[in-house]
C-alpha cells in the first residue's frame, strides 16, 4: 500500500522542487508517442471475437442449405424481453411442426444470447447471435426482423464519411 | 500635417491594429486546434480528423457554428449587461496587444518603417497590469446577468481568484522593472541583451510566480474553477452561446497568449536568441539555426512514421513546413528574394518560439493536472505566491545593491 | 468568505459530475455546503418486481443491469444464490474462471472509477489511459462471452462455455502490463499536491458511522473497518487465494482512493494464483432444463467492487421467484454521501460523490 | 493638451457636484459610497492638473495617496454595509435607525 | 481644436454622462458599471495630462479593484433594488444653493489667470522619466505619508475583515 508522504527533509525538498508535478508532466508527455486508441469508425472497424453477440438471427443449414429451425418454441419461451414471435404448424405428415413464421422485434432485445442456449439443433443452432450491429433505422417498422430477414440478414448499409 | 507624418501617426498604426484584430481570432482558431491536438495525443488519442486534412478546417467549421448558431438569452437575465459581458472580456485582452513588441527591428513596407509592435510606451508594464484587471468585469458580470445559480458562483470565484492574483502579479514583475530600469517591453528586451542573459536567470523566483499567477489569472488548468464543468457546468458562461460564447472564448486565449508574450518579453529575452551576446552564436541570428527544426522535424516527422503513422505526422509536417519557410525567408539575402527582411523576422521567429513553448506549457498543464479547490487556490496565492514574489523583490533588491 | 442568504441549488440530475441521474438538492452557504439532499428514482425500472414473472435464466440478464459497469459481479451474486437454493455444486474449473471474470470486472469497474473520479476533479487524461486499460478488459470479456458491458456470461451452474483458446494467455498478458500503467496512474494523481489537497481529508467517514450506515466495500473498508465479503464468507473458491484486503485509516477521499488502487493490485494477485491452478474439467454442472428449485429463501452476498452486493430469493413454487430481493451496495453507500458532505465546499461533493462510486442503475434498480 | 486650465477644473467641478448630488438623494449606501468615489475623482483630476501646471510632482503623488485612502475606505465602507445587510437586512441608509437615540 | 483637446471634451463628457448615470440608474450593478466607465474616462485624462503612472493606478485599482469589490458586496448582498434617487424638499433646497455655489465657481474660473493660459505649452520634461521620478518623490520626499498610507490602508484592512468576518 503506498504511504502516505511522510515529512522529512528529503521530501520537504521534493516538495519545495514540485518534483511529482515534473512527473506528472513527464507522463502525460511520454504518452504522447505510445499507439493512439482511437478507431475511426467507420473508415476502420474494430475486430469482434468469434463470440461476439450482435443481433440474433436464423441460418440455413450450411451443407443442404434448408431452414435449421424446427419450430419448437424453446427461444419464444426463454426470451427475457418477448422479442420473438413464432407462428408454427403441424407438418402435414402429422409428424412435428413447421415453422411459418418468425419475428424478431430488434426494439425489444436486449442481445442476453439466451435463446441460443437451449436450441435444441446442436451443434449448429438454428439461432445464433450474428456479428451484426449496424442497425440504425428512421422507422420502427425497420426493427421487426421477419424470416426473410433473419435468414439473409439486412443488406449491408453504406456509410459514407 | 504633411502627409508622412499622416501615415506614419495614424495610417500605420491603424493598419497594425486591422493586422492584430484580423489575424488574432484565426491565429487562435488554429491555437485551439492544436490544443485539441496535442491534449488528444497526450490522451492516446487522435483529436479532429474529419474536417478537412487531418482536421485542418476543423476551426473554420467551428467559427461557422458558433456563427450561424442560434444567440439565446435567458429569459429572466438582464439583457444589457448579458450582452456587454463577453464585449468587455474580449477588449481588455485585445488592448494588451498593443503594447506587445513581436521584434525590435522594424520592417519595411512601401518605403515607411513599420514596427513589429503597435506602440512602445514608457509604462508598458503597468498599462499591462491595469488592462489585464480589467478583463474580470467581463466574467463577473456574465455570471450575473446569467442570472443562474452556477454562474453567480462561477463569477464570485473568478472575481476572487484574479483580485487575489493580480497581487503576486503586479509583484514578480518589479524584480525585473528593477533588473531593467524601465517598464517598457522593448527596454527590458534591450536590457535582457545589455545584461547579456535573459532574466528567467536572476529572476527564477519571479518566472515561476508570475507563471502560475498569470495560468491562474487566465483561469487556466489547474486554475479554471470558474468555469469548472465538474462542478459548475461551466461557470459564468454556462448559458452563453453562439457569437458570445465564441467571444469569451477569443479573450481567454487572447490573454494565454498575451500572458505567453510577457513571461517571453519579460524573462526569455523576448525576440531575442539564445545567449544573445555569445558571438560564436551568431549565425543563429540570420536564422542558421533554423536549419535545426527543419533537421530535427524531419528526423521527428520520420520517427513518429515509424512508430505510430496518423497523428502526429501532421504536427511535423506542419513544423517542417514552418521551419522551412523561416528558413527561406532568413536565408533570403541568400537566395536573392529581395524585399524580406532577415533581423525583423529572425526577430519574429524566436519571438514566437518561445511563445508557442508557453502556449504548450499551458495545454500540458491541461493534459496533466487536477482542478484545484477555491479555498486552497486562494491559500495558494496568499500564503505561497505572495510572499515568494515579495521576497523576489527583496532579494533582487539586495542584489542590485551588492553588485552595483 | 462572507456570510450570505442561503443558497438552494440542484445539482443534476442532469450534470457533468452526479455519474448518472443522481439529483442532489444542495443547501449551499456561499461555497459551503449546508446540507444534501439525494433525490433518486430517475433510472427506477423496477427490476425486483420484473424478477417475479421470469424464470431463474430469464432474471440474468436483468442481473446485468443493476450495476451496469460491474455486471459479471452481479451475475456471479445471482447464480451464486439460485445454486444455493438448488444445492448445487458448480464444478471447481468453472468456480475458478468465475473468479477470474470477477477479478478482471473489479480492475475494470475500478478503473472506470478512476478515470470519472480524477475527471471530476479535473485531470481529464487519466480517463482517457484508464479506458484505454478497461478496453483492454472489455476485449477479454467480449472474446470470453461476447459482451462488452452486459454480459449475461454465467449460467447457473456455470458457465454456458469455457474460455476460448488462448484466452487466459490473453489474460495473463493484460496482468503482465497493467501494474506498469497502474504505476503511471499513481505517478499523475497519488503524490500530486493538487491531488492531494482535493482527496485527503475530504469527506471523511467514521469508521462507527461507516457501520452504522452499512456502508460496505472499499468505502467501508477506506474507515478503517477490515471486513471483505471474500474473506469473511468466501464464495467462489476464493477462500484458496491468498490476497490482502487493503484497509484504510482515516476514511477520507484519499484513503478511499488508495483502498481501490491496491484492490486492483491484489486483483491481479487473485487472477495470477487463478490462472496458475486452473482445475481442467467440466464448467457446468447438471442442471435441469427447466429450473425449479425447492420452496424456500435464501440470501447470498458478494463482494462486488463496489461493496456487498446481496441477493435474496423467497422461492414457493414453480419456475419463477416468489419475491426477489437485492441488496445494492450503491444505494446504502449512497445514504453516507450527506454526512460526508456537510460542511464542505462545492467541490468536495463531487470529489465525494465520485469516491463512493455509485452507479445509478444500481441505486434506484 | 492645449486646454485651459479652467475647463479641467469645470469638469472636475461638475464631477464633484454629481458625486455630491448622488450622495444627498440616493438612499443605498453602496451607490452613496459609489458617489463618495465620484468626488474624490474630482479631487483626483484637480490634483493632476495642478501638478502638470506647476510642474511639481507632489500633486500626483497625493493623488496616489488619494486613491489609497479610497480603496481603504470602500473596503470598510463595503464591511459596513455588508454588517448593516446582515443585521438589518437593509442597505437603504434611511432605514437605518440605530444610532438614533 | 487640435486633437488632444478634442479627445479631452469627448472624454470628459462621457465621464460626466457616466458619473450622471451612476446616481440615476435603479439598477445597482448598472450604476457600478458606469462608474467603472467614469474611472476609465478619468484615466485617460490623466493621460492626457502626462500622468501616466496615475493613471494606470487609477484603472487598476479604481477600477480593477475599488468596483470589484463592489460589484461583490452587490452580488452577495442580492437585493432587489428598486429604489431611485429621491428627491425632498431639504435636497431641492440644497441643490438650489449648491447649483449657485458651482455657479459662482464657474463665473470666478472664466474670470481668472487659468483662463488664458494653455496646459503643457510649455514641453512637459521627458516623460520617460515619469515613473522614475514618481518613484523618487514617493519613497524620498513623501516617505513619511506613505508609509502613513500602508498604515492606514493596514487598519482598513484589517477594520474591513473584522466588520465583514462571520461571527458563528
Amino acid at each position: 500500500m503506498t504511504a502516505r508522504p511522510a515529512a522529512g527533509f528529503r521530501d520537504f525538498l521534493k516538495m519545495l522542487l514540485l518534483l511529482e508535478l515534473w512527473v506528472g508532466l513527464w507522463v502525460t508527455l511520454k504518452n504522447q508517442f505510445r499507439p493512439h486508441i482511437t478507431v475511426e469508425y467507420p473508415r476502420e472497424r474494430v475486430e469482434l471475437s468469434p463470440r461476439f453477440r450482435g443481433v440474433p438471427r436464423l441460418r440455413f443449414h450450411p451443407e443442404n442449405g434448408e431452414e435449421l429451425c424446427i419450430a419448437c418454441h424453446l427461444c419464444e419461451t426463454v426470451c427475457p424481453d418477448d422479442c420473438i414471435h413464432i407462428v408454427s404448424e403441424k407438418k402435414p405428415d402429422g409428424k412435428g411442426k413447421r415453422l411459418v413464421s418468425f419475428e424478431i422485434n430488434y426494439e425489444r432485445c436486449c442481445f442476453c444470447g439466451l435463446c441460443v442456449d437451449p436450441c435444441p439443433t446442436k451443434p449448429l443452432t438454428a439461432i445464433y447471435m450474428s456479428h451484426d450491429y449496424e442497425m440504425a433505422d428512421f422507422k420502427r417498422e425497420g426493427f421487426v426482423a421477419p424470416l426473410k430477414v433473419l435468414l439473409n440478414g439486412v443488406d449491408p448499409k453504406d456509410y459514407k464519411e | 500635417m504633411d502627409r508622412q507624418a499622416l501615415i506614419q501617426t495614424l495610417v500605420i498604426p491603424a493598419a497594425q491594429i486591422l493586422a492584430v484584430v484580423l489575424v488574432l481570432p484565426l491565429v487562435i482558431a488554429y491555437l485551439q486546434l492544436v490544443e485539441r491536438k496535442v491534449l488528444g495525443f497526450m490522451q492516446v488519442r487522435l483529436a479532429p480528423r474529419r474536417v478537412g486534412w487531418h482536421g485542418l478546417l476543423q476551426p473554420i467549421a467551428d467559427a461557422v457554428k458558433l456563427l450561424i448558431k442560434e444567440d439565446t438569452v435567458p429569459e429572466k437575465s438582464d439583457r444589457f449587461l448579458f450582452t456587454l459581458a463577453p464585449v468587455v472580456t474580449v477588449i481588455p485582452a485585445l488592448a494588451s496587444l498593443a503594447v506587445i513588441p513581436f521584434a525590435a527591428e522594424p520592417f519595411h513596407v512601401f518605403g515607411y518603417e513599420v514596427n513589429p509592435f503597435i506602440t512602445d510606451i514608457n509604462v508598458a508594464l503597468l498599462y499591462l497590469l491595469a488592462i489585464s484587471s480589467l478583463g474580470i468585469y467581463g466574467v463577473i458580470l456574465g455570471g450575473w446577468a446569467s442570472n443562474s445559480k452556477y454562474s453567480l458562483l462561477g463569477a464570485l470565484r473568478s472575481s476572487a481568484q484574479m483580485i487575489s492574483y493580480e497581487v503576486p502579479l503586479g509583484f514578480a514583475i518589479i524584480g525585473v522593472m528593477m533588473l531593467a530600469g524601465s517598464a517598457s517591453m522593448v527596454e527590458i528586451v534591450n536590457a535582457q541583451k545589455a545584461a547579456g542573459v535573459w532574466y528567467v536567470l536572476p529572476q527564477i523566483l519571479g518566472f515561476f510566480c508570475y507563471f502560475i499567477a498569470a495560468v491562474a489569472e487566465t483561469n487556466r488548468v489547474p486554475f479554471d474553477l470558474p468555469e469548472a464543468e465538474a462542478e459548475l457546468v461551466a461557470g459564468f458562461h454556462t448559458e452563453y452561446s453562439g457569437m458570445k460564447f465564441a467571444l469569451f472564448f477569443l479573450a481567454e486565449y487572447t490573454n494565454m497568449i498575451v500572458v505567453s508574450s510577457i513571461v517571453t518579453i519579460l524573462f526569455f529575452g523576448g525576440w531575442l536568441r539564445p545567449f544573445p551576446n555569445a558571438a560564436a552564436l551568431a549565425f543563429l541570428e540570420n536564422g542558421w539555426l533554423l536549419f535545426v527544426p527543419l533537421v530535427a522535424g524531419g528526423f521527428l516527422g520520420w520517427l513518429a512514421d515509424q512508430k505510430l503513422g496518423g497523428g502526429l505526422r501532421l504536427m511535423f509536417a506542419g513544423g517542417i513546413a514552418g521551419a522551412a519557410l523561416g528558413f527561406l525567408i532568413a536565408r533570403s539575402d541568400v537566395l536573392g528574394l529581395a524585399g524580406l527582411q532577415v533581423p525583423a523576422v529572425s526577430g519574429v521567429f524566436w519571438f514566437s518560439l518561445k511563445v508557442s513553448f508557453f502556449l504548450f506549457m499551458y495545454i500540458w498543464f491541461r493534459g496533466t493536472y487536477p482542478r484545484y479547490r477555491y479555498d486552497q487556490l486562494m491559500a495558494l496565492g496568499w500564503k505561497w505566491l505572495i510572499p515568494l514574489s515579495i521576497l523576489n523583490v527583496i532579494g533582487t533588491g539586495l542584489m542590485i545593491l551588492i553588485t552595483g | 468568505m462572507f456570510r450570505t442568504e442561503e443558497m438552494d441549488i440542484n445539482m443534476g440530475p442532469q450534470h457533468p459530475s452526479t455519474h448518472g441521474v443522481l439529483r442532489l438538492k444542495l443547501t449551499l452557504e456561499g461555497e459551503e455546503v449546508v446540507d444534501v439532499r439525494p433525490v433518486i428514482g430517475y433510472l427506477h425500472r423496477g427490476v425486483e418486481k420484473l424478477s417475479e414473472h421470469r424464470t431463474y435464466p430469464m432474471i440474468e440478464p436483468l442481473t446485468d443491469r443493476l450495476d451496469y459497469v460491474a455486471a459479471i459481479s452481479e451475475n456471479l451474486g445471482y447464480c451464486g444464490a439460485v445454486e444455493k437454493l438448488m444445492g448445487l455444486h458448480v464444478p471447481p474449473r468453472a468456480q475458478y474462471i468465475r473468479v477470474v471474470l470477477a477479478e478482471l470486472q473489479r480492475i475494470a469497474s475500478h478503473l472506470l472509477w478512476l478515470g470519472t473520479h480524477a475527471l471530476d476533479l479535473g485531470a481529464m487524461t487519466v480517463f482517457f489511459y484508464t479506458f484505454r486499460e478497461r478496453e483492454m478488459i472489455l476485449d477479454l470479456f467480449e472474446a470470453f462471452c461476447g459482451a462488452r458491458l452486459t454480459y449475461n456470461s454465467m449460467r447457473i451452474g456455470g458457465l454456458y462455455e469455457d474460455v476460448p483458446q488462448g484466452w487466459t494467455d490473453r489474460v495473463r498478458h493484460f496482468i503482465g502490463i497493467f501494474p506498469s500503467r497502474e504505476k503511471e496512474y499513481e505517478d499523475l494523481l497519488t503524490v500530486n499536491r493538487i491531488w492531494l489537497g482535493r482527496t485527503r481529508g475530504v469527506g471523511v467517514l467514521k469508521p462507527e458511522d461507516a457501520v452504522g450506515l452499512g456502508v460496505s466495500g472499499p468505502t467501508l473498508r477506506a474507515s478503517g473497518v477490515d471486513y471483505d465479503v471474500r474473506r469473511a464468507q468466501p464464495y467462489s473458491s476464493y477462500d484458496q487465494f491468498e490476497f490482502d484486503v487493503p484497509v484504510g485509516k482515516n476514511g477520507d477521499t484519499y484513503d478511499r482512493y488508495i483502498v481501490r488502487m491496491e484492490e486492483m493490485r491484489q486483483s491481479c494477485r487473485i487472477i495470477r494464483q487463478a490462472l496458475d491452478r486452473l482445475p481442467e474439467g467440466d464448467v457446468r454442472a447438471k442442471v435441469p432444463k427447466y429450473i425449479k428449485p425447492p420452496a424456500g429463501e435464501v440470501y447470498h452476498v458478494v463482494e462486488s467492487p463496489r461493496g456487498e452486493q446481496g441477493f435474496y430469493i423467497v422461492h414457493k413454487s414453480g419456475e419463477m421467484p416468489y419475491r426477489m430481493r437485492f441488496r445494492a451496495p450503491s444505494f446504502v453507500n449512497l445514504q453516507a454521501l450527506p454526512v460526508m458532505c456537510r460542511g464542505r465546499l462545492i467541490a468536495d461533493i463531487v470529489a465525494v460523490i465520485g469516491s463512493i462510486d455509485i452507479v445509478l442503475g444500481d441505486v434506484d434498480r | 493638451m492645449p486646454v485651459p486650465p479652467n475647463h479641467v477644473l469645470v469638469f472636475s467641478l461638475l464631477l464633484f457636484a454629481v458625486g455630491v448630488l448622488g450622495v444627498l438623494t440616493r438612499r443605498n449606501a453602496i451607490v452613496i459610497l459609489m458617489s463618495i468615489e465620484l468626488m474624490m475623482n474630482a479631487a483626483n483630476v484637480n490634483f493632476i492638473m495642478f501638478s502638470q501646471r506647476l510642474h511639481d510632482l507632489a500633486g500626483q503623488v497625493f493623488s496616489v495617496f488619494t486613491i489609497a485612502v479610497a480603496a481603504g475606505e470602500v473596503a470598510v465602507g463595503l464591511a459596513i454595509v455588508l454588517a448593516l445587510f446582515r443585521n438589518r437586512d437593509t442597505v437603504y441608509v434611511d432605514e437605518v435607525h440605530i444610532m438614533k437615540g | 481644436m487640435e486633437a488632444p483637446a478634442v479627445i479631452f471634451y469627448v472624454l470628459a463628457s462621457i465621464a460626466l454622462l457616466a458619473a450622471v448615470m451612476v446616481i440615476w440608474s435603479r439598477n445597482v450593478v448598472h450604476s457600478a458599471i458606469y462608474l467603472v466607465l467614469t474611472f476609465l474616462c478619468v484615466a485617460a485624462v490623466y493621460v492626457l495630462l502626462r500622468a501616466e503612472f496615475v493613471a494606470a493606478v487609477q484603472v487598476l485599482v479604481y477600477a480593477g479593484g475599488i468596483v470589484v469589490l463592489f460589484l461583490f458586496v452587490i452580488m452577495l448582498v442580492s437585493l432587489q433594488d428598486t429604489l431611485g434617487p429621491r428627491i425632498r424638499l431639504h435636497a431641492t433646497v440644497s441643490g438650489i444653493l449648491g447649483a449657485t455655489v458651482v455657479g459662482l465657481i464657474l463665473y470666478v474660473y472664466s474670470r481668472g489667470p487659468l483662463a488664458t493660459e494653455r496646459l503643457l505649452s510649455v514641453p512637459p520634461e521627458d516623460s520617460a522619466g515619469n515613473l522614475q521620478s514618481i518613484g523618487q518623490a514617493l519613497y524620498r520626499d513623501f516617505v513619511l505619508p506613505f508609509e502613513i498610507a500602508s498604515i492606514l490602508l493596514l487598519v482598513a484592512m484589517i477594520g474591513a475583515i473584522v466588520l465583514a468576518h462571520q461571527k458563528h
